[in-house]
């Protein structure tokens, strides 16, 4: 229900060392409505210009200590409470690139009282 | 005669500020005690972030604030997240388990109604019901659209409270099951979405006339070929059947808190689409005495063109409930005279 | 307190042996008569080879048939071909038309109760009553799964009797509505074409549990990527709802005949499906007083198998009618002693 | 609903000259719980070993009149009565080929209280 505000792009950077970035990050909101276990969110799809970025590649934070996707699954005592940005990290090897790029996003979560995974999808352009 | 019912508000109803941060609980506390609407329901797993491990000081603050404004809690909106681990279910006793976590939380924050989510199967809350007794906290169980008071599911739950006795197990009747007319919002979304307004059309017109709704699927989707739009618009029809006004009266003593669940509020403060016209009345019939609870909704069908209001229009549907009930009481007094 | 419930048949039951010719109308009625089911339902356009030039010869034979077996006619199952022509739906002047043909020979034929199709638009049915009073043929719209009585699309036709007054629209139930277990005979048949055991258990407990049939659906479809057998058998469950027995009490006023509908009785005379149990006791404390018409509908989820013999099924039915009756006058002499 | 019993396979026969049949016919009833008005009957498929003939070389006689399909559709006065059988013919030079085939029928029905057509379907292996 919040799907157009999961992304924000004035967040978007790189990480790493400034002259050789390892990757990009960008904060994301739960775009449910309400705050969930993180052992239900079952991915975080990012892609870049239509390309998706393994599911490797993908680190989250919510500020409690950064969690690969596969750990978040397993993730039983945490929560990413509603409306609170946490950060998704991307492994990049020089960073975002130059100039304007798509970035979409997808967050697949798993919500018991529903027979289907609920998705929520964005997709901005951003540059750095 | 003078009705019983209160008025109050359900924090949902302003999830787009409260997720953009543009309102504060307290404003939404603060907003809705001065309209009259002083009884907020509460999503603990939305609106309190520590959650589920809320202290007795944060307790004490919420209660501070509510206090500030003349405000009181009226519900507490609860979860299950049986599907937590991916390997498997939770077992039916950590189901109860969590919801006996919740009932303590519940009545921690003095709360004395629980929506329970419809999913949670009538046995498993059988098992509740001496927790919810000790701690005098009634459970209803949400009836949502498509379900509706008289659907066998919700039957079930209604035969386990009467067979076990208890004033502690029952119903929450979400309004949305009161569908009369087809919501403008819905139709305008999916016309910008690309649906014709031929279609449309056609889609409203057979919700209107009450058509079952695989028919009128069957015919968008089929003899017409509707694009994705108008066929995603007629399986909404599958969520939003219009069930019978009259049985909100017969099943008033199963439940004490109603989520008024609305899409949108014209200016002149009507609800072009649920038939709060022909509920209120039986309401004030039934002499039930629970608290219409603002349910605000719309945000979703509107949020790609506009600014959501939320608290305009939750302003209007209470114009609409004050004006709704005082002509309710009006006519059961002419009646009765 | 002696209950005024009568019992009938209706001559769809014996829709397996009249195809094949292996009984005759006579035969059908004599057998019914013999069970002390006098009340024998027609369907014109399946029992008279001359509908719709039915002479008065006709109509004088049938009726002297009827009295050699001390039978009556109950009622009269309409239909109404909107789609005649394939250019173009009839128009309402010739539903009208078409719907007065049927009072006119229901009438004739001495019948005092028409079923109307479902699909039959309330404002058609608004413009017949007139010559429905006229030839005091009282127009039950038939009330069938997946409809149930407090489908929205059944309460407009309740709306315009109320409006006008008339005690010559109402509806008339069809007792597949009230379908409280899955039956086995469907289950059986879709083993038999390739549905696996433990699926059909999954199915049939899902049924039993009254979830939601759009869950059952998408897990056997989707999630257990179910076979064509076991896909199709879910969707039934689309078809056949559990509506609340309850209701029958209610809407009593409403109608005048009842279409029993059945799969299967078992040796024992009991219906494995449908909630007998749970409706006839309503009827009598309605003090209802039309017919109980048999509609057998078994035939076609057994006849790949073995021989359907129609008349068996229908007796078993009375027997339990028999039994269900004395036991719910007993009861209902009880609580009032 | 009646499906199964609507090709009557002892009716079997060519049609014309003997020693020239120009077609074979066979009876069938109306697979429905009540009769019809000709005019719903949207067609009538037959296919030997799965090979279709073409709508044209079927003819329908109710015993009142032979009737092609495309006049069968227009036939508003005529009704093909409930367990009445009638006769398809199948213009085949030569009629039905010696030795057993699989003759398939499906009637497709326009039900007015029914969204989509429907349709019985029959196949057995018969020879003359
Ligand atoms: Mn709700
Ligand atoms: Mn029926």
């Amino acid at each position: 229900m919040f799907d157009k505000y999961t992304i924000d792009p004035a967040s978007l950077a790189n990480v790493g060392p400034a002259d050789a970035p390892t990757g990009f990050a960008f904060t994301t909101k739960l775009g449910y409505y309400r705050g969930l276990g993180l052992s239900m969110v079952e991915d975080l799809k990012v892609s870049l210009d239509g390309e998706a970025f393994p599911r490797e590649a993908i680190t989250f934070d919510d500020g409690n200590g950064a969690l690969s996707l596969d750990e978040m699954e397993t993730a039983y005592d945490r929560r990413w409470v509603f409306g609170a940005p946490a950060t998704v990290t991307v492994a990049l090897p020089g960073g975002f690139p130059a100039g304007e790029h798509k970035l979409a996003l997808q967050q697949r979560l798993r919500i018991s009282y529903m027979p289907f995974p609920s998705f929520n999808n964005d997709e901005k352009v951003v540059s750095l | 005669m003078k009705s019983q019912i209160k008025r109050g508000v359900s924090l949902y109803s302003f999830q787009e500020e409260l997720f953009l941060g543009q309102l504060s609980l307290e404003d939404c506390v603060s907003f809705a005690a001065g309209i009259g609407a002083n009884g907020i329901e509460i999503l603990p797993e939305q609106n309190i972030a520590s959650f589920p491990n809320v202290s007795d000081a944060q307790i004490a603050e919420l209660h501070a604030m509510l206090a500030r404004h003349g405000a009181h809690f009226t519900a507490y909106d609860m979860f299950l997240d049986t599907k937590r681990r991916k390997d498997r279910l939770m077992s039916d006793e950590e189901q109860v388990e969590s919801i006996h976590r919740d009932l303590i939380l519940c009545n921690r924050l003095g709360i004395r109604n629980m929506r329970i989510l419809i999913f949670v199967r009538p046995d498993i809350l059988e098992k509740c019901v001496p927790m919810a007794e000790k701690l005098d906290v009634h459970m209803g169980v949400e009836v949502h659209a498509p379900w509706h008071l008289e659907h066998a599911w919700i039957q079930r739950t209604i035969e386990v409270a009467d067979r076990l006795n208890t004033r502690h197990l029952g119903i929450l009747p979400d309004m949305g099951i009161f569908m009369k007319h087809y919501p403008p919002v819905m139709r305008a979304r999916y016309e910008r979405q690309g649906a014709r307004p031929e279609v449309c059309d056609f889609i409203v017109d057979q919700h209107e006339q009450k058509v079952m709704c695989e028919y009128t699927i069957f015919e968008v989707a089929v003899k017409m070929q509707g694009n994705k739009a108008e066929v995603a618009m007629a399986e909404s029809l599958r969520h939003n059947p219009y069930a019978n006004p009259k049985r909100i009266y017969d099943y008033a003593p199963y439940f004490r808190h109603i989520q008024a669940k609305f899409y949108e509020m014209t200016e002149d403060c009507r609800d072009p689409a649920l038939d709060y016209d022909a509920v209120i009345p039986e309401l004030v019939r039934a002499g039930w005495d629970g608290t219409l609870s603002s349910e605000y909704e719309g945000n979703r069908w509107i949020q790609d063109v506009m600014e959501v209001d939320s608290r305009e229009q939750v302003r209007r549907q209470h114009v609409m409930f004050e004006r709704l009930i005082a002509k309710a009481e009006a006519d059961l007094a002419g009646a009765a005279a």
